[in-house]
């Protein structure tokens, strides 16, 4: 039994410097970047987490968002404007954050929540026992996404549909055509 | 239980990024963070201790099956990670376009309409 | 001279093909080994992007034309739906009725392989599609900007 | 046969197809949109009054699978969405003619269809997400479909908002998964009753807390609604017509009561479920006053529809808000079935006169080119249709006697006095007095007064126009005059769907 614990924590560490150096930094494009190494530490971390398939995708995932990020906005403008730094929705928001922390400390630590390690997989169960006789995929994550659940892989692929739809008729030349043609027609 | 709080931790912290900053870039990369931090949270939910990936291979003993991890969540964030894709794509639009027509990625200046 | 120098243009063209072939295998042995449609899609497209950060976008489009990814988003997307709906002459939406082959073959568990294949061509063809848009909107309203970036 | 699974089918093939056929044939959105809207309405209409139904997807049953699940309650919002979508679609045929790009819009107003259709025949958690994804994705798109700074900005709102709404959800129903280990509705309800019982557990409490909070942040209740002032208004038309009207009830509302009654078991006495309860009646009262407040200041016609949209919104939640917590205290069974019928019915009205009132302001644009209520007036001299329209619609709105905005107010509080809680009764009563005063502003300075210049150059809008202003129209009356058969097709059937939990799970679990 390999014991993964102290993997974790590096990589989770990691991510949550590389999240602080992503918010604080002033340019951009270091913004952007540590923000794409925080995501290649979750692609390796979900690989520890005994998830190749989301790894695969998180991986990929992250090298267009990296790549629509610096083409579509970075390219234009590279400083992180602060122009008045309003202290006290900071402090405001810093309190709050840390409220909702202790709260998720307090929650986390009662008996209320299974632990780390030991899932309640009821209904998982029967994915893992009848995964491969009832669907013939020997992958169980694409059995559940393509057979149980396939339901849900619609409606993700229609999410896709949908957001790419809208960028691209957000992105169009002219939002409205001139009055005189309206009239004309 | 360190590990879902190191998550909430970066939860909070992309959120703490939507909030204070005011740049729309650095409001696009809070939503990626929280984003990522909620994707992780699913996947650790489904993690069993000495856990291997649910894939069958043709020799693999029956006993192996006890050691899988947990397969539902990592459908569910497979679905989580195309929809956050695809808000990124949205938000980089509009970025784009906002920034068409007030030449900033400045929230502050491009905010005129009363809340 | 458009897009980037001939090194970087010459290693694409001969690394583009081989992205493509590693996503198709992807997708097919989705439901054998990791990975799946939604993978293998991004990494084809991901090929096509790369041959339009190096060629510019002209040299992409000959390859894969607008209408061409238009056409597969729309039909991926409706080939999805349909298998989905063949499933309703067996009762019920999604029904598997497809014929199950045989265990750890390319050619087994019935519909998964077609829906791995209509959802890589919607996934590829969509993100290359959102990508071009981008950067032809950043070319057509900001050239002004950008050929002052270049001087 | 079973109608279910083309409620989503149908409007997913059909935004599928518009943008396909569109690259050769510019109409087909103007022509495939219409026929399947209408389609919709009509099977929606055809639902009623059938029994509830459970649709296996896949064939698998329901805690391996995903059912669809179609009861009274899913019923009543598919009328509302179906058929306040085929007027939208009607009333953009010529609205929209200003715009570009109009094979995207109708195919991402045909995806905002399938979103919310989905949402409400859903019976399993993620499920739900899913659509609700779909249905918010489009509408951010749609909201700044213009490319008009004003448009993007409050589109970008809106959006930035709804994916914190969305972490949130999915937050929440990973962490029902951990403990529960399964996602469908009926099942996580069982395990929660037969683990737990009355008692409460932090975890969950914690996701219930993340529930209320991106599902409210969805249906813009008031500490959760600082984006649809600026997004409602923005939107075209139709597009502010199906947000006000059905889309923050099918996201917003809809999902609270479906996970608060049957998953978290409100109705049954669940552990916490007197904490919900409370915390549905504060934002209630939040959305009552401080939307009635913001509206009465407003100039801007649609920006003040907005906000009295926040404050409609704080009516229906008070009604569910007191029925869950009578039920969970163990009061009067009567008592919590009065709000609750009360609040679907007010949920039913405003899709119908808030869509009618967003449409007509549509219309007045489109004529005068303004919404400035200082520049509008004497409307009834130059375009009388829709003057009518717009007065039935604020009387019913404002609740005026004998229609149909009052019969639902009116239940609302009777049952809040009936509960015992004299002070937010009061404060219901006297706040539907001023709904009643800023509808008569919009009657004065818009539809009465004196002719202004802008006024006086508009005609009438074309037929395609005010044809779904009259049905519309038509429809606000009869909810008031043949509440009768509308209560006991429609209504009594959600209502009783919403109240036995244990009948939800016996539906779908078998």
């Amino acid at each position: 039994m390999a014991n993964i614990a102290p993997q974790l924590y590096a990589l989770l560490v990691f991510m949550v410097i590389g999240s602080i150096v992503a918010i604080e930094t002033r340019n951009l494009l270091s913004a952007v970047i540590s923000v794409s190494a925080v995501g290649f530490a979750l692609s390796v971390a979900f690989l520890f987490l005994g998830a190749p398939d989301i790894a695969i995708t998180q991986l990929v995932v992250e090298v267009l968002v990296l790549i629509i990020l610096i083409r579509g906005t970075i390219l234009l403008d590279n400083t992180a404007v602060d122009t008045h730094r309003d202290t006290l929705a900071v402090v405001t928001s810093l309190i709050f954050f840390g409220l909702i922390l202790g709260f998720g400390a307090m929650i986390f630590g009662s008996r209320g929540f299974p632990e780390f390690g030991e899932p309640v997989m009821r209904v998982s169960k029967v994915y893992v026992q009848t995964g491969l006789p009832a669907t013939y995929a020997a992958n169980i994550v694409t059995a559940v996404i393509l057979d149980f659940r396939a339901y849900d892989t619609l409606g993700e692929a229609t999410v896709l549909f949908t957001s790419i739809l809208g960028a691209l008729a957000l992105l169009r030349r002219e939002g409205k055509v001139s009055r005189e043609e309206v009239v004309a027609a | 239980m360190t590990v879902y709080f190191l998550c909430v931790v970066l939860l909070t912290m992309g959120l703490y990024c939507l909030v204070a900053k005011k740049n729309i870039v650095k409001k696009v990369i809070g939503i990626v963070i929280m984003d990522y931090a909620v994707n992780l949270y699913l996947i650790i939910i489904g993690y069993k201790t000495g856990g291997v990936a649910p894939i069958i291979e043709a020799d693999m003993p029956l006993s192996t099956l006890e050691r899988f991890v947990d397969p539902l969540p990592q459908a569910l964030v497979l679905t989580s990670i195309v929809i956050g894709l695809g808000v990124m794509s949205l938000m980089v639009a509009m970025c784009i376009r906002l920034y068409e027509k007030h030449g900033t990625f400045d929230m502050s200046v491009i905010s005129k309409l009363r809340g | 001279m458009k897009g980037m120098t001939l090194i970087v243009k010459t290693i694409t063209d001969f690394v583009a093909g081989f992205i493509v072939i590693f996503g198709a295998y992807i997708v097919l042995y989705g439901h054998l080994t990791p990975g799946g449609g939604f993978a293998g899609g991004v990494i084809v497209a991901c090929a096509f992007i790369l041959l339009m950060l190096a060629h510019g976008a002209d040299v992409a489009f000959s390859k894969l034309p607008e209408k061409v990814a238009h056409v597969m988003d729309s039909a991926g997307a409706l080939a999805f739906l349909g298998i989905g709906w063949f499933g309703l002459t067996a009762g019920f939406f999604f029904m598997n009725t497809f014929g199950r082959g045989e265990m750890f073959k390319l050619f087994s568990s019935g519909m998964i392989l077609p829906f791995n294949i209509a959802i890589a061509f919607k996934v590829g063809s969509s993100l290359f599609l959102v990508f071009s848009a981008l950067a032809i909107f950043r070319r057509r309203s900001f050239r002004a900007m950008i050929e002052d970036e270049l001087a | 046969m079973n109608l279910v699974p083309l409620f989503v089918a149908v409007p997913l093939a059909a935004a599928f197809i518009i943008p396909l056929l569109g690259i050769w044939w510019k109409k087909s959105g103007e022509v495939l949109a219409p026929v399947c809207t209408a389609a919709l309405a009509i099977m929606a209409i055809v639902q009623t009054g059938a029994p509830a139904s459970v649709h296996h997807m896949g064939g698998w049953a329901p805690p391996v699978g995903i059912a669809m699940v179609s009861d009274g309650l899913s019923t009543l919002l598919l009328i509302a969405i179906n058929i306040v979508a085929f007027v939208s679609i009607i009333f953009s045929l010529k609205y929209m003619k200003v715009y570009t790009g109009l094979t995207k819009y109708y195919a991402l107003f045909m995806l905002m269809v399938a979103g919310m259709n989905g949402v409400v025949l859903s019976g399993d958690l993620f499920n739900i997400y899913v659509f609700l994804e779909i249905a918010s994705i489009a509408s951010y798109a749609l909201v700044a479909f213009g490319v008009d700074a004003e448009e993007l900005e409050a589109g970008f709102k809106y959006l930035i908002l709804g994916s914190v709404a969305s972490v949130m959800l999915l937050f929440a129903i990973g962490t029902v998964y951990a403990v529960t280990g399964s996602l469908n509705m009926a099942d996580v309800a069982r395990e929660i009753s037969v683990r737990f019982g009355t008692s409460m557990n932090p975890a969950l409490l914690l996701a219930g807390a993340m529930f209320l909070m991106g599902f409210g942040l969805k249906a813009a209740l008031v500490p959760f609604h600082a984006w649809l002032p600026d997004a409602h208004p923005s939107a075209p038309a139709p597009i502010s017509a199906m947000l006000s009207g059905v889309v923050i009830k099918s996201l917003g509302i809809y999902a609270i009561c479906r996970v608060f009654f049957h998953v978290f078991g409100v109705a049954s006495g669940a552990g916490g479920s007197v904490i919900y309860a409370n915390s549905m009646i504060a934002f209630a009262v939040l959305s009552i006053v401080l939307g009635g407040v913001l509206a009465i200041g407003q100039w801007d016609y649609k920006r003040l529809l907005a906000y009295s949209s926040i404050g409609q919104v704080g009516y229906i939640m008070l009604g569910i808000g007191v029925g869950a917590r009578v039920l969970a205290t163990g009061g009067q069974l009567s008592v919590a079935a009065l709000a609750i019928l009360g609040g679907l019915f007010h949920l039913i009205n405003h899709a119908a006169f808030k869509s009618l009132l967003f449409l007509s302001s549509g219309a007045v644009q489109h004529a005068t080119g303004t919404r400035d209520m200082k520049q509008l007036g004497g409307l009834r001299e130059t375009m009388p249709i829709t003057s009518w329209t717009i007065n039935l619609g604020a009387l019913s709105i404002a609740g005026v006697p004998p229609f149909s905005g009052f019969w639902s107010k009116l239940i609302i509080i009777i049952a809040t006095i009936k509960a015992g809680h004299f002070v937010i009764a009061a404060v219901a009563m006297a706040f539907a007095f001023v709904t009643l005063a800023y509808y008569v502003k919009v009657q004065r300075e818009v539809i009465f007064g004196s002719v202004t210049k802008l006024v006086e150059r508009a005609r009438e809008v074309p037929a395609l126009m005010y044809v779904p202003l009259i049905i519309l129209a038509i429809v606000c009356v009869g909810f008031g005059l043949l509440y009768p058969v509308i209560g006991a097709r429609i209504l009594e059937p959600a209502r009783d769907a919403l109240m036995n939990g244990t009948e939800y799970i016996q539906l779908v679990l078998g």
